[in-house]
């Protein structure tokens, strides 16, 4: 048992990054019905972009964060206009391949400039014991900037008035539309700023864990998991998924190897999806 | 009727199209006709060496460095004016090498290119275990020798191959020393926890530590792998201390092992050794700070290793090539940096294939797969000796060193602490 | 039989058949390797196409079907000594009712969520198999040389596996003919795109579905099977590469969504272009990101692909190229 | 004259909403049943739960003789019952033709691809869209589509055809040449029921009406009979002054 405390911590405090990273998916997917492939590619994006600015300009991490902030607005919006939006009302099928041909491009580029040599931000904020549990600093933080993140984020959806139209434009862009929303530019905004927590994310768990430019496929694949549990297109759901799913990590290794533990992560993915699709929190 | 005709032309013209790009090679234009072999008379003689690279994907990094070494030990063959058989013919080889993208299904259609096309006579192996078994099946088909290197898997020797030849120390014994140093340092460590990868390479590692171990009379406490890509290792641990091991060995490859160390360090998890496979051989571990510190590394090959004429001579073998020292400043002044065991390995192959056609006398594969299966030689990448038995081919001279990551004024520095003979510094034990 | 007087049925056959038969004329080894790539990339998207062509479910895990097949085979040839041709049949067997099982469970989904759903199972067939230690876990499998003997030695086992691999193309294309024309294939494009009139109409949809799904499993299988017997060896990492299902999308794309000839061409475009960015000396560094914006640009220009894109530029070419 | 289709206290719920409430009527073979109500009366749920749609949580609703309650839609279909959807639903990457077929293939008399390819045809030639057969559906025009929605629906070779608004959104001249292809399509013996708003319309075709407000039944009869119904005409109408004009102008 004095296993299971520290590991549950440990997945609890990860589980709020995951869940931030699981929020700009599950935004984009509720707003304007599409799955973005490129989700991965952009925390990766994020991830250099703090590795970068801390090695080369000395900007300490948590500063380079605010700076991903606005360029994942900035370039979210950009590529709404470039891949999304020309696609919009067409099958499924041509967003999920643009937005992966977005990650293609990213990547491409990343693997040429960057090679796929592994980096790591050497940064560290010490630890704090209490009990039998350590807590590393950094994590904290992460947990601690994740969780703001997520109050922004719900302050903005339900106090301000942009924050409403992009509620009106996911339930319903015609009706919005004839209420004088401009849904373009809501679309676009909402494609900017599921693109900004995906590179916050990305930003916080360069702090975290090493990485290269490949690592954002296993992040997309935990976003994917986490926005079920959470309900496809419910931002809050998503953050407690990603609860969910730190919690699975701290939990499952206790009890069974710990190869097992993505094995136990799809399959409650599909049995999620087919009796609750619309995640733990929604109806059924 | 009219409407068939019609058809069939669009037909033909489609099938021509298809066909026509089929053949269309994928790489370099194939070079004109070259009959290397049968010129008897002749007193130089061209000869095919193929192999593929990893340009992009997955080994991009460590493939690089392994055709750098290859190819510095063309330039330094070629400087030397060739390689001398004992009637007097000069051989001297051309290099074909294409991108295998890191993945199976091209390796095969590669090497299978390299061998009918271009008419290698001689393979080098892609790097990695699981692109060198592809490539392996396309070798002995076609009865080639190929050298492998970067591949240290065993399973690739016992499938009854006869014409696979491995440089690296095979994965069945890349932690085994780590074992004996800990018997060694510590004869009260009783406690072992293997924990490693899931992939083929890092998992037949785990196996073969973990049976040695038992063997040794240690107890394995905890034997788990955990999945690729893995990036919290933080529950994991706590469960790997719950288990109060003396030392943890295990790992997989560059981005876990790192991950892991970092975390085992930000944790202070308890242990007196943990050794992991390939991360701390990689000179960027050292990004880790103080959490690189103290992490010992099995290596294939180490730039501060000692082995020379005189230790060859007293091991009772005979040395061949370059000294370590030759081949490092050669190295660097070809590509600016020190080589790491990938480019040792790569030149290496070289070197072996080289003394194997010496010895033979003849650039015939049966002569040539002769002189490998009686070779035994130092070189400046440690001994070299092959299994001729059930495992053909199965590397069986060579062995790992080990390195740690040491502190010394400051700087994180790797050390050699194992083998006691090829040792550059005392160890940091315990741990913690 | 109303196929055989179908111009469009012989096109895309023979242009399979021509080109899989061209090593063999020329007996050419590396035009083989060349060739069997194309061939298994056919495989692949054409058998794709039917789920997501034809029904319309974007199937992200079209690859757990090529590694499950590829592994029961594998299993059964290196571990039981079976012969390759009773092997793979079993493994498309095994292969196709799991598809039956799983097709009936997930199919219920529709949209994004059945795609997402495949990914899951792809990845969960995956981390089951790298800790299933019959099968190898994550080391895998590999076989004794000495079974390719059986097939006349190696160098004639893997023209052995060439020439199946053509069957299983052949076979491919004919069964994506035969549904594109039937009236089962009717339903299919009427789920694709409306399912609820199509049920409405008189569709069982969710039989359809399935049986849609079962088929587009067997040919993987079949040649996963081929596949990895070749190689020799076999691990989870590549039997379900989940980026080897994007690629078949890409080529069903590239080649035009729905139609018979379009994974075909699709296929051989796809990997003649993509042999050609990674050599080329201007590309070689940007291969991919290349890749991404032609990938872009055809969504964007020329949705309906190849194939698609000369049925609606010329509709006289309808007849012939399906 | 034989019962085709019976309604039997037919309740269908969608949490605390009952959108359908004890609903009970016969339908005559060969007959056209007219039934209205304000919007959200529950007729399109009733027509949902008639062919499947929707499975009813009471009631029974049995198809010449044969209980088809909370059978799936294209089991319903297969027994002879087609529907044309009020909100148009072209399969639009298909042809007109291709339509149709489907329509033909799936319905009640389960023909090959190429019989049905026949009564295509045919279908196409009787509601008037025959020269469009090769256009693909998405490119036709409202009226178009609201006639390609009904070919559908014949080619089934339906014994009951669920007209759900087709003459919604249709210009008068439009309205007319529909009106002609409904009372056609009862020439070929086929039983009609269906919603419509436009009450001159419905007035005119019907045999009979069923009036639905709040998801309840509260009149049934003949078009004059309804009409001077008080009930109908305060409940559906509000306003009697305007019922009894709109009620006038359909005779």
């Amino acid at each position: 048992m004095d296993v299971l405390l520290p590991s549950l911590v440990d997945g609890l405090l990860i589980g709020f990054v995951y869940g931030l990273a699981a929020m700009g998916l599950t935004l984009i997917f509720g707003v304007m019905d599409v799955v973005n492939l490129s989700h991965g590619a952009l925390i990766v994006l994020g991830m250099f972009g703090v590795y970068l600015l801390y090695t080369a300009l000395g900007l300490p991490p948590y500063v380079g964060l605010f700076i991903m902030l606005i360029a994942g607005i900035l370039l979210g919006m950009a590529l709404y206009g470039i891949a999304i939006h020309p696609l919009l009302g067409g099958p499924h099928l041509s967003t999920l391949l643009s937005t992966f041909a977005v990650s293609m491009v990213i990547i491409g580029v990343g693997t040429a400039l960057f090679t796929s040599t592994p980096r790591n931000i050497d940064f560290s904020l010490g630890a704090v014991q209490v009990g039998n549990i350590r807590l590393l600093g950094t994590r904290v933080v992460a947990a601690f900037v994740a969780i703001i993140m997520a109050v922004g984020l719900y302050v903005f959806m339900y106090r301000t008035h942009t924050g409403k139209s992009i509620r009106a434009v996911a339930n319903n862009r015609d009706a919005a539309e004839l209420v004088g929303i401009p849904s373009r530019r809501i679309l676009a905004l909402s494609f900017g700023l599921g693109t900004m927590l995906a590179m916050v994310s990305g930003g916080l768990i360069a702090t975290l864990f090493p990485f290269n430019i490949l690592s954002g496929g296993v992040y997309e694949l935990k976003s994917f998991v986490i926005c079920v549990l959470g309900g496809m297109g419910n931002p809050t759901g998503a953050l407690l998924g990603g609860l969910i799913l730190g919690l699975i990590e701290g939990f499952v290794p206790v009890f069974m190897p710990v190869g097992w533990t993505p094995v136990i992560e799809f399959t409650l993915f599909v049995i999620i999806l087919l009796v609750r699709p619309s995640g733990l929190l929604g109806a059924r | 009727m009219k409407g068939v005709k019609w058809l069939l032309t669009v037909l033909f013209i489609l099938a021509l199209v298809v066909t026509g790009c089929a053949k269309a090679a994928p790489t370099p234009a194939p070079q004109p006709e070259q009959k290397p072999a049968e010129k008897p008379a002749a007193k130089t003689m061209t000869v095919v060496l193929g192999f593929t690279a990893s340009q992009t994907g997955k080994y991009a990094k460590e493939s690089k460095e392994q055709v750098q070494g290859i190819q510095l030990w063309l330039k330094d063959l070629e400087k030397a004016g060739g390689l001398k058989l004992p009637d007097g013919t000069v051989v001297k080889f051309e290099t074909k090498s294409y991108d295998d993208e890191s993945t199976k299904e091209r390796v095969q259609q590669l090497y299978t290119k390299l061998i009918t096309e271009d008419k290698a006579e001689f393979l080098i192996s892609p790097y990695s275990s699981g692109l060198t078994a592809a490539a392996a099946v396309i070798s002995e088909q076609y009865g080639k020798v190929m050298i492998t290197t970067g591949a240290a898997s065993d399973s690739i020797y016992k499938q009854g191959y006869q014409k696979v030849y491995q440089i690296y120390t095979p994965a069945s014994r890349y932690l085994t020393g780590a074992v004996d140093a800990l018997k060694a340092w510590d004869p009260n460590a009783k406690k072992i926890a293997v924990v490693y990868e899931k992939t083929k390479f890092a998992t037949s590692v785990a196996k073969a530590a973990k049976a040695y171990a038992e063997k040794q009379g240690f107890e394995v406490v905890l034997f788990e792998g955990y999945e690729k890509d893995t990036t919290d290792f933080g529950p994991f641990i706590n469960k790997i201390e719950a288990a109060k091991p003396d030392a943890i060995i295990g790992g997989g490859h560059f981005q876990d092992g790192s991950t892991f160390a970092k975390q085992l360090y930000e944790k202070k998890t308890p242990v007196k050794m943990v050794a992991i496979l390939v991360a701390p051989a990689v000179p960027e571990f050292a990004e880790l700070g103080d959490a690189a510190v103290g992490i010992i590394g099995p290596s294939q090959w180490e730039s501060l290793a000692k082995y020379s004429p005189d230790s060859a001579k007293a091991a009772g073998v005979s040395w061949f090539g370059p000294t370590i020292d030759e081949f490092v400043s050669g190295y660097k002044a070809a590509y600016g940096y020190e080589p790491g065991y990938h480019a040792a390995g790569g030149y290496a192959a070289g070197l072996v294939l080289q003394k194997a056609i010496m010895d033979a006398g003849s650039i015939d594969a049966d002569a040539v797969k002769a002189a490998l299966d009686k070779m035994d030689m130092m070189i400046f990448f440690g001994h070299i000796k092959f299994d001729t038995g059930e495992y053909h081919g199965l590397q069986i001279g060579h062995d790992m060193v080990y390195i740690q990551w040491q502190k010394k004024d400051g700087k994180v520095v790797r050390e050699i602490v194992w083998p006691e003979a090829a040792k550059t510094a005392e160890p940091v034990y315990p741990l913690r | 039989m109303r196929w055989l007087r179908d111009p469009s049925f012989w096109v895309s056959v023979l242009i399979v058949a021509l080109a899989g038969a061209w090593p063999l004329v020329t007996g050419s080894a590396s035009g083989r390797e060349d060739m069997s790539l194309i061939l298994m990339f056919v495989i692949l998207a054409s058998s794709l196409n039917i789920v997501l062509g034809y029904t319309g479910y974007v199937n992200f895990g079209h690859i757990v079907f090529f590694g499950l097949g590829g592994y029961i085979g594998f299993y059964l040839i290196s571990q039981m000594g079976w012969h390759l041709i009773p092997a793979a049949i079993a493994g498309a067997i095994v292969t196709a009712l799991f598809a039956a099982v799983l097709g009936a469970i997930i199919l219920r989904l529709r949209g994004a969520y059945f795609a997402l759903a495949t990914i899951g199972v792809n990845e969960a067939v995956r981390a089951l198999i790298v800790n299933w230690d019959a099968l190898g876990g994550a080391v895998g499998m590999t076989m004794n040389f000495k079974r390719y003997q059986a097939y006349g030695g190696p160098m004639n086992a893997l023209w052995v596996a060439y020439g199946l691999m053509i069957v299983v193309a052949l076979l491919s294309v004919i069964t994506s003919y035969g549904v594109r024309t039937s009236k089962f294939g009717l339903g299919l494009l009427a789920i694709r795109e409306d399912e609820d009139a199509a049920l409405v109409l008189g569709i069982a949809a969710p039989k359809a579905k399935t049986i849609a799904f079962v088929l587009s499993a067997i040919f993987p299988a079949l040649a996963g099977a081929l596949f990895f017997f070749k190689n020799g060896n076999i691990e989870p990492g590549d039997a379900f590469r989940l980026h080897m299902s994007v690629e078949g999308i890409v080529m069903i794309m590239l080649g035009g969504y729905g139609t018979v000839l379009g994974p075909i061409v699709g296929a051989a475009t796809y990997e003649r272009l993509r042999g050609y960015l990674l050599t080329s000396p201007i590309f070689k560094d940007l291969q991919l990101a290349f890749a991404g914006v032609l990938l872009l640009l055809i969504i964007i220009f020329v949705p309906s692909g190849l194939v698609g894109w000369l049925r609606n530029r010329f509709p006289k070419v309808r007849r012939v190229l399906a | 004259m034989s019962v085709i289709l019976e309604i039997d206290h037919v309740t269908k719920r969608f949490g605390g909403l009952i959108a359908v409430n004890e609903v009970s009527f016969l339908l005559e073979e060969g007959e056209i049943l007219g039934l209205i109500g304000p919007n959200g009366a529950g007729k399109t749920t009733l027509f949902n739960c008639i062919n499947g749609v929707y499975a009813p949580e009471e009631g029974r609703i049995l198809f010449r003789g044969h209980d088809i309650t909370g059978k799936p839609p294209y089991a319903v279909a297969r027994m002879g019952i087609a529907r044309a959807h009020q909100v148009v639903r072209p399969l639009n990457e298909l042809s007109v033709l291709d339509n149709v077929t489907v329509g033909a293939c799936y319905g009640r008399e389960n023909l090959s691809l190429g019989e049905g390819r026949r009564v295509a045809e045919e279908v196409l030639e009787f509601v008037g869209l025959a020269e469009k057969r090769d256009v693909l559906a998405g490119k036709l025009n409202v009226a178009e589509k609201k006639r390609l929605e009904m070919a559908r629906a014949l080619a089934a070779r339906p014994y009951l055809l669920l007209l759900d608004e087709v003459l919604a959104g249709l210009n008068p001249a439009e309205v007319a040449s529909m009106l002609n292809v409904i009372r056609a399509i009862r020439e070929q013996g086929i039983t009609i029921l269906m919603i419509e708003h436009l009450m001159h319309a419905v007035m005119n075709v019907s045999d009979r009406i069923v009036v639905l407000d709040y998801g309840k039944k509260i009149a049934e009869g003949s078009p004059k009979e309804v009409a001077n119904d008080p009930k109908v005409i305060e409940a559906y109408l509000g306003d009697p002054e305007l019922a009894l004009s709109l009620l006038e102008e359909g005779k």
